[in-house]
């Protein structure tokens, strides 16, 4: 991301005049403020953000935001973001939804876009249901786990989102909670800022369908990686036996849920080529004229484009 | 109705070579057509094959005259086999004063060996074969050509292989692959196409690789003088264009690739899909191209996960104000219902090429068929706006390409661009198009920046249904688009009041597009304009309508032919009219259920007095139509006809 | 056409209780029906709500009557409203003789203070008080239709939950969720509800939890104290049904989750989507049905990763032998394209309940549409048969959705259960269904074994086009099946005859379908059979419909009304029929471009004279409708005809 | 699986007399003949085993086994034979595709099964290219790769089929190679035994379009993980420190690729119950009477289900 143009200006500037109609309590809207004070405290201008949302509650949050907003299809949010990003680079791009629109439905996304290391930040609303179907079981919820709508207890096994993450190849990965909003601001700021594709895994109560991950449920367990000497950063000149040890460092702080759940940044791994760059190392012309960019008509409305060449290989005479 | 196939005289030529895919029969036959090309022929190329890598039949078909056929033929004048299969599947469509040229190993091999021949035709042959007293092989099958004056000649392309070992010097393994170039060597001597003319497209055809263009050349050397000494018959001479002018030898999916760059394409996503691939590859490979100002640009091509990603990545592109697009096949297409309707309710400029192979599921990936126009009709749950467009012939792939985009971003709407596998099969000599020619359509901006909170009125209330479009990235034009039902500033309404101004308002779209659309778009009128008979057809059928109407006219019989470009919104009016001066009216589609003639009766109230219809995974032909098209005339025929071939 | 909202004396009584979603209107609703029910009333709810989980505003009706009503009104007699919101949606909706019960806080409340008040309708009720003079406030709302007769009484629910805290010795804050029952039993008070009624009611709803059970009792006489004592009015009392019979009190997600028990269904694969997720939920909760030999069985319910996975997975299972279904809305259902093909092309017998909701996209997810069926026509690229089937109330959800089944395995083939939101939120008391009346058709099985590696001829060529169906695990039943043109045998084949075969096989299952299935099972029809003043609908509609006959019967105009079940194959015969002894003929559809209007004029070649359409995401009354008939009958109306409230 | 019936049969009683149309020396002759060798060592009865294939050249696999076939859709293969061994638990379920089919188009159900840990196994044939849509890159390609067909090098990164596996909850994971096709018979045979889910990574030589991965670059590189000391197992009364411990050495042993490519079995966990039980414990009919074994009419063809206890609760009078 690119913060050169940075501003002045309060979280609330972030703020659009939208209705928010989230339960009160709602870890979304601690999530919600976190968004709008890193944003502040990067001073990012709002015409050079653009938020892409899910189909969930957490999916609405584009609305609350006075930047540009896309409010996507469930479990699509990542294609329709990289779509963008792609055609336009100078853009910030945020994705954001929730665990089952990112690991259910979007499965297949969530993997393939750790394969692109696209400048842009993924925040997953991390709240172990489906919250606007009404409290279904989501994919990250332990086998065992029975919420209040449920009519029994889940039998299928939980998706880890952060080790899934790190597997398929995001490089930046992180995890913050959605009570705690000063920390989650900051990790919020490391994802954006990453040089690459960066997934936060949020830790968000749903007081109203999730009565096991409450507050005093996470209250106990979370812990800071930053405070018991996780060394998460690969730089790009690391070496690779190194590299390859902090990645697997990574794998196996990821894998502890349950008594303790770390948070904080897993993996910042620098070593990998930004995508848009390996983009335009193939196609020179692609970093000064990105799709959305391009000039392809003249003052008379005619296309600019030549064929010649193309035409020569094709020509028969 | 069953096709009786005719042998005719006709003024082009068709050359035919087949054989087990893999074994680089699609190589050689478009390096043969490049050659005959260049020695002032205008041709058409078909080519069938199957869904398979290694081993199983396929062929390519040369149609060649002084002027460009409309379509393929389904007889054949010269087949050029490799395998008995080859011979099983097609001695019995060549015309009467052709010929065979065959492998000397396949001379007599019996049906029950052909692993790959299904049962149904080996059953076939062998009925026929017994009907003449002839055994179940390939030796049975050319007596019996042979007794109604085909040609057939066995080549030795074993010794000939040999022997070009020796002159280049290598192994005789090393050399196998040039028995291609073996047998369309042949072919040339016989057709008196110009040593040099061959010559230039193997150096063409193998580039760089110096080894590759001496053996090549030396197997041309080999089968020239073979041919001289042993074959007398003298074969029919390459027709020729006298004044040709400049030509592209390309196919549908070249066409289509071409038109995108022309529109200033930036964005394509896509997922590999038969036949729609092509189109992508060509893309990766050409994507630079120049714009002539100088500096170099081109669409950024990506190959992505699956077809949802494909559609929802382009509407993303489209957002931010890149013409987009998206390319795919039935299976693919299926999968992006959901994301049409996302395009649809936030009204993004976004072109879907659609390439119709044979369903439903998995299908026939490889083979023709026109049987997606409903679904692409009706893609996506829920009622909204789109443009479907359908190209009859190469040249218009490239235009019609082109203009989806200015279609896409003057409605602002999702444009499917309908084409079929027939039509990516077909390579054909094309006079030059012209990018310059092409004017872009951007559609209504908004330049305007938001001074509230609420942000721009992405989805203005306007009496037109279009609202200026603001993109990412724009100064101050924050905005908000979203597939819930929304207000003009993009917030989300459950209002009964709003949401029915949105439904209107987005419906207005296509009344106004199917009010400024000029007719010359909507529908092209060929043959002679004054006739009643009246043929209605769409996508690659055009050419085997231009094809029979060539042969009714031939036999003083005039007609004229609605070819329709535009398909929704679809121009009943325009159609009505055609149709009460109609008698018959006829609609001619490669589907199962005559899926235009049942938008007529939808739109219009009426459809056509006959259908002529072809499901078999194979296109149709002038040839096959023009007899169906007698018995319309002479008042023999049913109502409904299908056209059926069981040798394609 | 703009409705003009009438009040009119009817015989039966409309109660309505509105606030915010999540504080427990739907609950207290349907305690209240219960109650009512219990008492001896026959009734109707419908249920309107955002998609949205807290907040938002919600409102439920109960129409009750000595006999049962056929659909919801748009007025109300009496409003029962928790904040000033409700007051300002719905006041305007109350009949003259109505009353609106308020709590005591929201009686002078500003407009502009309500921040979820859609803007248009601030907007539009301004201007209306502005005209009498009233000022924008639920006070200026509650003068303005006082002046028209309808009484006001303000609820001190404050004073009364503090009473109740002290009668039940508990914390304020924790009887605040009582508010409701205050509210019903406020209303019984007034309805004469026998208490004991209101108080088995309120057992059965809190089951178990005994302190709530008298957390609610005490609220209950507090409230029907506080009742006598302060109000005067008299409210109509609850209209009863002398000889009720065994009634049950469902909805349409209830009545086809019993349907489907009932016909054996033996999986369900299913992803969360409103309004389908109810009908799964409830399944999984009451799977276990038991059979009547005693061994307890039932279905598997599973929720899956996502709508591709849960329609393929169904096939999965239908192919074993199980009876087996997937059930979506209108985002889910665009997934399953695909899917659909492939158990088309393969002969599967799959249920697919498609409950429709507002689109396109993600559209009005609460909100009801009929907007899916030409969707449903054509979902899947390609041509194969399907059938689709429209329920038209709760009791006929019941014995569609066990009987689509039985077409599923008898024509082998997917079948499209289409139902709508509306539905969904009709609760209804209908008459016992009987289990014991379906007959149960698993259509034609391949029991003999295969002999030959070859394997079972799967897909035998027929005159019916129904193959006997061998299953996975049939001992030596091995077969294949392929999404892949097939021989019989699930070969691949491209053979251009076996194509032609197969494409025409398939369809003539459909053709059978047309000709073997009952008219009855087609379509029914209501009313004065002798008129030619003919109604034309489909789903939910039917309700509305039969309302609107009455009223024109009571005016002394008869009509009679075709309700479509067997949308397709479209029994176009008996419609042409019909059709052709109609005058006028009206469509009457929730839609925007009225769809099985089109349909008519594809498969029949005309549609009807009128057509009345609504599109708000709200249901067709027989209210609003029958003015629309009125015009129609007199000749002034307009054929096209849009219905709307903007109050909904 | 339950090979209680078994049979003397000869591998070539699993053939089926189609014609088989891969290309000559592709990988996937191999899988096949060790697939046949394998049921054949287990003597399953070939009207009990359904060999269910995505799309693809891998995908046309069941068409050459004379057991039951099922050709299913792009990307869905393991959805249809989920439906299938769920509705019907005695028929031995093999799922088949390419390393496209399962990881990009299937990715999201790829993830998914291994939450459900039912008994059944899945056989990836990893050729690193699309085979039958002609040599593009698939998702288990490098970055850098280029294979062929390619115009330009693969800037996308690879997901690895074993991390993959291993974190979305798999219990049996192992590589075998299609050229060895002795110990890949092996390694099928012990999938399918595994009562639970079983994904196998089958690296399959396309020498049509792959001409990076082919005889001698795998030759060198390939090692078995039970000649280097491995430990895979995690029974059933494993220590949760060890079975912890086994876990994380299966991920370190899967990150090799490259120089050194670990064959053989990963981990077998089987601590984890199966599914079919688990469902069995909610609904104890289950077991009994799978959806595919209901009876639901009498002679008459009258239903037989009976639902006056579920009309109780819904009945008013
Ligand atoms: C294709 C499709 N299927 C289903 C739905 C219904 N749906 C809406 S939100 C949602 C799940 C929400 O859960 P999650 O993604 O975890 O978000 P949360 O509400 O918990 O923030 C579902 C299944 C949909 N909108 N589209
Ligand atoms: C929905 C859909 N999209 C695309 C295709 C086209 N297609 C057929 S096979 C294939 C990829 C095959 O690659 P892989 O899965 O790796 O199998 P392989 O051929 O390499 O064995 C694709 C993209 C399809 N059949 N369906
Ligand atoms: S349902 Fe849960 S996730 Fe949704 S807004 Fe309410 S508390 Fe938040
Ligand atoms: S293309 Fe590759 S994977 Fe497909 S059959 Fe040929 S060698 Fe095998
Ligand atoms: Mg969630
Ligand atoms: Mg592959």
């Amino acid at each position: 991301m690119d913060d050169s143009n940075k501003l002045a200006l309060n979280y609330k500037d972030y703020q659009s005049d939208r209705i928010n109609d989230w339960c009160a309590g709602c870890g979304d809207h601690g999530i919600l403020r976190a968004l709008e004070k890193a944003l502040a405290e990067m001073g990012l201008p709002r015409d050079q953000v653009a938020a892409f949302g899910g189909i969930g509650c957490s999916g609405k949050t584009p609305y609350y935001l006075n930047t540009y907003g896309v409010h996507t299809l469930h479990g699509r949010v990542l294609s329709f973001a990289t779509g963008a990003k792609l055609a336009n680079p100078s853009l910030n791009v945020i994705a954001m939804g929730g665990d089952g629109d990112a690991l259910s439905i979007g499965g297949g996304h969530f993997i393939n876009t750790g394969r692109r290391n696209l400048d842009m930040t993924y925040i997953m609303f991390n709240n172990g249901v489906y919250g606007l179907t009404k409290g279904q079981a989501a994919p990250t919820l332990q086998p065992g786990d029975k919420t209040k709508s449920m009519a029994q207890s889940n039998i299928q096994g939980q998706l880890n989102p952060v080790l899934l993450a790190l597997v398929s190849g995001y490089t930046w990965v992180g995890r913050g909670y959605a009570y705690d909003v000063k920390t989650l601001t900051g990790l919020i700021v490391d994802a954006i800022r990453h040089p690459g594709i960066a997934f936060l895994d949020v830790l968000q109560p749903c007081p109203k369908y999730n009565d096991l991950h409450t507050k005093s449920w996470y209250g106990e367990r979370l812990y800071d990686l930053s405070k018991v000497g996780h060394h998460s950063l690969i730089s790009t000149d690391s070496e690779e036996q190194l590299a390859e040890e902090i990645r697997i460092m990574a794998l196996i702080r990821a894998r502890e849920w349950g008594e303790r759940i770390p948070t904080g940044v897993f993996l910042q791994d620098l070593s990998r080529p930004e995508f848009q760059e390996q983009i335009g190392q193939l196609q020179p012309a692609y970093s000064a004229q990105p799709p959305s960019r391009q000039t392809i008509s003249d003052e008379m409305g005619k296309s600019m484009v030549d064929l010649t060449t193309l035409f020569e290989n094709l020509r028969v005479s | 109705m069953v096709l009786n196939l005719v042998n005719q005289e006709t003024d082009n030529l068709s050359w035919r070579i087949g054989g087990p895919q893999g074994s680089g029969i699609n190589r050689i036959a478009r390096l043969f057509a490049r050659a005959c090309a260049t020695q002032g022929a205008e041709l058409i190329c078909r080519r069938e094959y199957h869904s398979n890598i290694m081993g199983r039949h396929s062929y390519n078909d040369i149609l060649m005259g002084a002027k460009s056929a409309h379509c393929h033929r389904e007889s054949t004048d010269i087949l050029v086999s490799f395998d008995p299969e080859t011979l099983a599947r097609h001695a019995l469509m060549v015309t009467d004063k052709g010929c065979v040229l065959h492998s000397s190993e396949d001379a007599d091999v019996p049906l029950g060996r052909l692993a790959y021949l299904d049962e149904r035709l080996r059953e076939d042959l062998t009925r026929r074969l017994e009907a003449f007293n002839l055994p179940p092989s390939t030796g049975g099958l050319l007596q019996m050509i042979n007794q109604k004056g085909v040609q057939s000649f066995a080549i030795p392309y074993g010794q000939l292989l040999t022997k070009l070992a020796e002159a280049v010097d290598k192994p005789r393994q090393w050399v196998a692959a040039a028995q291609n170039t073996l047998a369309a060597s042949v072919s040339a001597t016989l057709m008196s196409l110009a040593q040099e003319t061959l010559e230039e497209a193997i150096e063409t055809a193998f580039g760089g690789r110096k080894d590759l263009v001496e053996l090549n050349h030396q197997a041309m050397l080999i089968a020239y003088n073979y041919t001289r000494e042993h074959i007398s018959w003298k074969g029919p001479s390459i027709p020729v264009n006298e004044s040709p002018g400049e030509r592209l030898l390309i196919n549908a999916t070249q066409g289509v690739a071409l038109g995108k760059l022309a529109a200033g394409m930036g964005f394509q996503s896509y997922y590999p899909i038969s036949p729609a691939t092509d189109e992508s590859t060509f893309l990766e490979a050409h994507a630079g191209a120049p714009l002539d100002n100088g500096q170099t640009s081109g669409p950024l091509i990506f190959q992505v996960e699956d077809e949802l990603a494909a559609i929802n990545m382009a509407s993303g592109a489209a957002l931010t104000g890149a013409r987009s697009a998206t390319s795919t096949s039935g299976p693919g297409f299926s999968l992006m219902s959901e994301g049409l309707g996302w395009a649809g309710m936030n009204e993004v400029p976004l072109v879907v090429t659609l390439y119709q192979r044979g369903g439903p599921s998995t299908g026939m990936p490889t083979r023709t068929d026109q049987g997606d126009l409903q679904f692409a009709l009706n893609a996506g749950h829920g009622e909204f706006p789109r443009i479907i467009l359908a190209s009859g012939d190469v040249t218009s792939c490239f235009y019609d390409a082109a203009q989806a985009f200015d279609y896409a971003e003057h409605y602002q709407l999702p444009v499917i661009h309908l084409l079929d596998k027939a039509l990516t099969s077909t390579l054909q000599t094309i006079p030059l198009p012209e990018p310059s020619q092409i004017s872009i359509d951007r559609g209504e901006r908004d330049i305007k920046s938001s001074q509230s909170l609420q942000g721009v009125k992405r989805f203005q209330l306007t009496d037109s249904g279009i609202s200026p479009r603001p993109v990412l990235g724009d100064p101050n034009g924050q905005h908000w688009t979203t597939g819930v039902e929304h207000s003009e500033q993009g917030q989300v309404t459950e209002d009964p009041v709003l949401r029915e101004a949105m439904m209107e308002k987005r419906a207005r779209k296509l009344e106004l597009a199917a009010a400024e659309i000029p007719v010359s778009e909507k529908l092209e009128i060929l043959g002679d304009e004054a006739s009643e008979f009246t043929l209605l057809t769409w996508g690659s059928n055009k050419g085997a309508v231009l094809d029979a109407m060539q042969r009714l006219a031939d036999s003083g019989i005039s007609a004229r032919a609605v070819q329709l470009r535009l398909l929704w919104p679809l121009p009943a009016d325009e159609l009505m009219a055609i149709l009460s001066e109609s008698s018959p009216s006829v609609m001619i589609e490669a589907n199962f259920s005559g899926q235009l003639n049942k938008l007529f009766q939808q739109q219009i109230g009426r459809g056509c007095d006959y259908v002529i219809l072809k499901y078999s995974g194979r296109p149709i032909s002038g040839e096959a139509l023009f007899p169906a098209l007698m018995d319309i005339h002479t008042g023999s025929a049913e109502p409904h006809i299908v056209l059926r071939n069981s040798f394609e």
